[in-house]
């Protein structure tokens, strides 16, 4: 059977659960993102201008979850979630299994995983950043929140989105992990349909395929980000 | 001199040290309200210093500052190092406070109107539409006008600094704190400049201008102040500063001008 | 938790160690050049480098390690007739150059893209001012330009070298049995997932943990002009170059 | 008597044993012997697929009741897990292509039970291990066919360990391997695909002993008198002839396990 | 003005424009060895861009640009933009000029000393030991040299200014061009630095100088040349042009001056 055939989108064909299998990794990876975005701003910000505790404790997070393999963490969350969720109904009622959905799980350990790599984007940054300019935004009488989010951020993205970018494919990736969670994301259709039809090659291709699908338009959406945020650069 | 009212700045006994160098080693400084102070000083002197403590940039490791009466209040923090108690404070008393730095800091990532009206409309969140129309008059006053939707790092050094006086009379701030704010600009541009500021001073508003325009000093300002290593060696009226300086130190410094 | 089968797994665990380390450290570093290639092409002013290296940044970025593991060793092992006629079948035979060829690819990909964030932030009027003295563009780059981008990298490369070293687990599916692969045969054998995944996680842990110590001192080490006050200490330059 | 809801997880990705269709629909071996148990122990069954590397953390965390996807009886697993009696065993053979040099294995197409090996058999195993001597042989790890050339073998070959049976027939056929040791089952599927052409069985076929504890549904130890009715159902299946037929079809051979 | 051996730098008709802006509307300017052209003009007028121009900074769109007599080869590019045919001739020319920034430029991951040595250590490719001698002595001229360890974010402004002097004489240049170089100075070391220069234009090494400093370019310059929108306005001795200007734009800008 080509490959042509293989992956058409009539009922014999396996296109239709490919191209699904592809939006489900798609919007797990965009969710665990975009809470890690938010995880990762916070802990840089605690690691630039926290205390010695909060920075400690920030910088364990980040080593931690950084250094675990992923697959533990998604493990611990969807297992350990279930289980803690499950003894917690258990003192109401009688005892049952609880379940975290596939998805929230993993969405969720993306979440704390990408964090742990996106606040070093957005602390080596800020890091870049003119410290004048920030001064100048503290001598007009900016409070914290109004300079983080008029100057700060702005400029850090100028630098991070590069880092983001790696970030993002990277999320994509683990989103390949939550499979263990029963969630039928685009590399467990992969190896159940190479499993069903011993054909490896055609499914790791079409993977493969759509992947770059994805990965086209998120890095056409990154660059004009990037165009955006490299606006009243001068290059060299 | 006499003080009528609140001295609109009161800088009490104020040190800052960098490491073991110490910058500023007991500087006191009353400015009335609509006084223009200007402050000479040799380049290291600590008038920049000066002016970035005064705004709570740096925070001093002693002394007292008070802007019109209100003083900041400070504390020994953490590893022994000063600062503030209340950071609103410090924010409120900033959006009275407008300065010009020296090396302009304009924000590289807002066009020259967005620059200027950046504070009035976030920070004193006064209506956008007037604060353009202000903004645009401020900007044709400097000459800039045209200039307006580009980004500073498509300025020359000149417009820069124009485009970073105008933001910060933009804040209509009863204080300014200017930082060399005409050495990057022309002999005729510098007339210009210095009759805007004028006119800010006959507002009744209180300008500390860092300078070496020796003119000005003599011309614009109702006072001098003369740094030192870190203290005030000379203070008073230009007419009798420049007339009979009582430091040597002065007398040297002044006899360089022509 | 039986600490007598932790202490088993982790004996066990600590067999595919070397070739852990052996994986992540041989990638990084070709890794690097590769990445450096990459970099110089896309600088280089000419066009047909230019897209090359932006093209294979998209598709090694682009794709999964997984598939790529898999396509590289699997996939080209279909070839063997030709590969054999181009005397690559002893490369192309051998798990761990396979492997080893993945990684540095993939991560070559990535390490380029940071590369690129660190050159955009050096400031347009330091690479003026080098110009201006007549630094020839190899002089540029190795004087101002790198020192400033490395610095602003290094946390980017940090993150990846870090990845790298779990990355190496993928090679398992290729049959190359380090850390991971261990770890997966003994949950098939045992179904203890949580306990070996956490032994496996501590040795992970503490290889990483390395890493961020030594990353972090490198930083502290390139940046002293980011630092508050000069150092009491003042770098006698003369004496020390 | 009411009917109970049993959750049975299959990998669905392991044909013929158990697979997806296109439109994600669950089939094979596994799928159809487990409609017809839950028919016989009138039970409202519900299949899922899951992946492999989860199938037992969420059989002990509770997601599922049952286990059903071609896994063998091991010791070790019976240590974290229960299981039901066998529904299946398989015999195993070595896999080659045609142009390699150990097709000449003795024996072939005979079968060796290895529970009980006699004169001839010890005979048998120890000529083969001659003509394997040096050779690189695949096996799918974590199996029991693993644990029989680390039994029989070891010393003599290089084994090399696969996650799944595809990826050491991949490279058997790209030449990096000689011969695979591998269920039956498996290797006729293999053997029908135009990739794999010129794979062809050697030597002789084993089963028992350590191969043979067989295949059964895994279950948690505490499972609340699921293991009874299950072993009851698979009796009757057994019994009536049904898991023969449903063998016979999926597999073209009978792979009920020995009485 | 006849000039007796070949120019220092001879510009020709150069033209440079950003997006629809025509800054450079074909200049023309020859300097012989040993002079010292001040360059004056309003703020925005083209100065910095012309400097930048004649170091290729900035390619001219069109042209012709000699130094000591070599002509720096330019071509069409693609896309229409002109770019040097030979970037080892540009680089080799460059390491002939030295350039004061108006905004500096000090490479920030290196010291006052190392900013200093930097091009001759490493462009000339003369002994360390040496060039870390001679840097000293010229700090110590410039009155920085207890600074020489210090990072160029931890400088005022005025120090700064004056290491990003001592750099461009480090490299002892044939031709300097410097930009404003003493914007962010005091009148005593406006002195001093211009007596710097004076001693090196007794050396024989030609400069061009912008600057907003009258009494410089009156006492100091063998010439000045006045910039107006892009085109030479005004070009003469010093005694010439003040006293007797042609230009009525250049008698206008130089009647602010006090
Ligand atoms: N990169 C750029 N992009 C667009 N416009 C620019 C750029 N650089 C300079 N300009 C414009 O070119 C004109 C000339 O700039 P230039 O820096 O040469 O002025 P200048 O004579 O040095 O002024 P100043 O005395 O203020 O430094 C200005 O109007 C400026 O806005
Ligand atoms: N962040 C800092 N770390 C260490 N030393 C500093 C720092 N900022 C300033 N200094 C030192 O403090 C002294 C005073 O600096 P300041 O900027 O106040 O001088 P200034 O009077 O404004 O001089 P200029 O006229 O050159 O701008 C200088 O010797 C300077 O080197
Ligand atoms: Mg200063
Ligand atoms: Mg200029």
């Amino acid at each position: 059977m080509s490959i042509f055939s293989l992956m058409s989108f009539g009922s014999e064909g396996w296109g239709l659960a490919m191209v699904f299998a592809a939006g489900v990794t798609l919007s797990v990876a965009a969710c665990g993102f975009l809470i890690g975005s938010v995880i990762g701003s916070l802990i840089a910000w605690v690691k630039l201008s926290g205390g010695v505790m909060a920075r400690g404790a920030a910088d364990a997070y980040t080593t931690v979850l950084r250094g675990i393999p992923d697959l533990l963490v998604i493990y611990l969350f969807y297992f350990g979630g279930s289980a803690v969720l499950s003894s917690i109904a258990g003192l109401f009622g009688p005892g049952g299994f609880v379940g975290v959905s596939g998805f929230a799980a993993g969405a969720a350990a993306i979440g704390i995983i990408s964090g742990a790599y996106q606040s070093e984007v957005f602390r080596g940054a800020y890091t870049a950043l003119n410290r004048g300019e920030i001064e100048a935004a503290k001598s007009v009488g900016m409070h914290r929140a109004l300079m983080f989010r008029r100057i700060i951020a702005p400029q850090v993205l100028r630098y991070a989105i590069p880092g983001l970018g790696n970030v993002w494919q990277l999320a994509l990736k683990e989103s390949a992990l939550v499979s263990v969670t029963g969630l039928v994301e685009l590399l467990r259709q992969s190896a159940i349909g190479a499993g069903s039809t011993r054909q490896p090659f055609s499914f790791y291709l079409a993977a493969a395929v759509l992947y770059l699908a994805i990965t086209t338009v998120s890095s056409w959406g990154f660059r004009r980000a990037e165009t955006y945020a490299m606006r009243g650069v001068r290059r060299a | 001199m006499t003080l009528l009212s609140t001295p609109a700045v009161s800088v009490r006994d104020l040190r800052k040290s960098f490491g073991s160098l110490e910058v500023l080693r007991g500087i006191s400084l009353d400015a009335a309200e609509g006084q223009v102070i200007s402050i000479l000083g040799s380049s290291g002197s600590g008038k920049s210093t000066m002016l970035r403590c005064i705004n709570m940039l740096e925070t001093p490791d002693a002394g007292e500052i008070a802007i019109g009466g209100e003083v900041i209040a400070l504390r020994k923090g953490r590893h022994g190092r000063t600062e503030p108690v209340d950071r609103g404070q410090v924010d409120r008393i900033r959006s009275r406070v407008a300065m010009v730095f020296q090396s302009f800091n304009l924000w590289s990532h807002l066009t020259v109107l967005e620059n200027v009206i950046e504070a009035p409309v976030h920070v004193q969140k006064r209506p956008r539409a007037e604060c353009i129309a202000e903004a645009e008059a401020l900007l044709t006053r400097v000459g800039i006008v045209d200039k307006r939707n580009h980004y500073p790092a498509h300025l020359s050094g000149g417009q820069q600094q124009r485009a970073a006086i105008a933001r910060a009379l933009a804040m209509k701030p009863k204080l300014m704190l200017f930082d060399e704010p005409t050495s990057a600009l022309d002999p005729e541009l510098v007339g210009e400049v210095l009759r805007v500021m004028r006119s800010l001073a006959e507002e009744g508003r209180t300008m500390l201008v860092v300078t070496h325009e020796m003119g000005f000093a003599r011309d614009v300002s109702s006072r001098v102040v003369f740094l030192h290593k870190g203290v005030v060696e000379e203070d008073g009226p230009p007419g009798e500063v420049f007339s009979s300086p009582t430091s040597p130190r002065f007398r040297q410094f002044i006899s360089e001008h022509r | 938790m039986d600490a007598a089968f932790m202490g088993e797994t982790f004996l066990r665990l600590l067999g595919g160690l070397p070739l852990t380390l052996n994986l992540t450290f041989a990638s990084v570093v070709l890794g690097l050049v590769v990445a450096m290639s990459l970099a110089a092409m896309r600088m280089s002013g000419v066009p047909a480098l230019d897209w090359f290296a932006r093209a294979y940044v998209f598709v090694f970025r682009g794709t999964p390690l997984l598939v790529q593991i898999f396509l590289i060793y699997y996939g080209l092992g279909q070839f063997r007739p030709s590969l054999q006629a181009m005397n690559l079948w002893g490369f192309f035979r051998e798990p761990y150059w396979c492997a080893l060829l993945a990684l540095t690819l993939n991560t070559a990909a990535y390490v380029s893209e940071i590369m690129r964030g660190g050159l955009q932030s050096v400031p347009a009027g330091q690479i003026e001012a080098a110009r201006a003295c007549g630094m020839s563009r190899l002089l540029l780059a190795r004087r101002i330009i790198l020192p400033i981008a490395v610095r602003q990298a290094l946390p980017g490369y940090g993150n990846e070298i870090i990845l790298m070293v779990k990355a190496t687990s993928l090679a398992s599916i290729i049959t190359m049995m380090e850390v991971t692969g261990i770890a997966h045969k003994l949950i098939s054998e045992t179904f203890r997932a949580i306990e070996i995944f956490i032994c496996a996680g501590a040795i992970y842990l503490i290889l990483n943990f390395l890493v961020t110590r030594a990353i972090q001192a490198l930083e502290y080490r390139l940046s002293p002009h980011l630092r508050n006050a000069p150092s009491p200490m003042p770098r006698l330059v003369a004496a020390s170059e | 008597q009411q009917a109970k809801e049993i959750t049975i997880a299959t990998e669905g990705a392991f044909a013929p044993w158990n697979l997806t269709e296109p439109s994600g629909k669950l089939g094979g071996f596994d799928v159809e012997l487990a409609n017809d148990l839950c028919r016989r122990m009138n039970a409202k069954c519900k299949m899922v697929g899951q992946d492999w590397a989860g199938i037992i953390p969420a059989l002990q965390a509770g997601k599922h009741d049952a286990v059903m996807t071609g896994m063998n009886i091991t010791d070790k697993r019976l240590a974290v897990i229960g299981f039901s009696k066998p529904y299946a065993t398989s015999r195993h053979v070595f896999a080659t292509m045609n142009d390699r040099d150990i097709l000449n294995l003795p024996k072939n197409g005979e079968l060796i039970d290895i529970t009980s090996l006699n004169d001839d058999g010890k005979a048998t195993i120890e000529q083969m291990r001659k003509s394997l001597k040096g050779k690189t042989i695949g096996v799918q790890t974590s199996t029991n066919a693993l644990a029989f050339l680390e039994n029989f073998f070891k010393g003599d070959i290089q084994i090399r360990e696969y996650k799944t049976s595809e990826q050491h027939d991949l490279d058997l056929s790209a030449g990096r391997i000689d011969a695979v040791f591998v269920d039956y089952a498996s290797a006729m599927a293999s053997l029908e695909k135009k990739e794999l052409q010129g794979m062809t069985v050697a030597g002789p076929a084993f089963r028992g002993g350590l191969l043979g504890r067989g295949v059964a549904i895994g279950l948690r130890k505490d499972d609340g008198g699921l293991k009874q009715s299950l072993d009851q159902a698979i009796d009757q299946a057994l019994a009536d002839g049904t898991i023969k037929t449903l063998s016979l079809k999926w597999f073209k051979s009978d792979m009920s396990p020995p009485k």
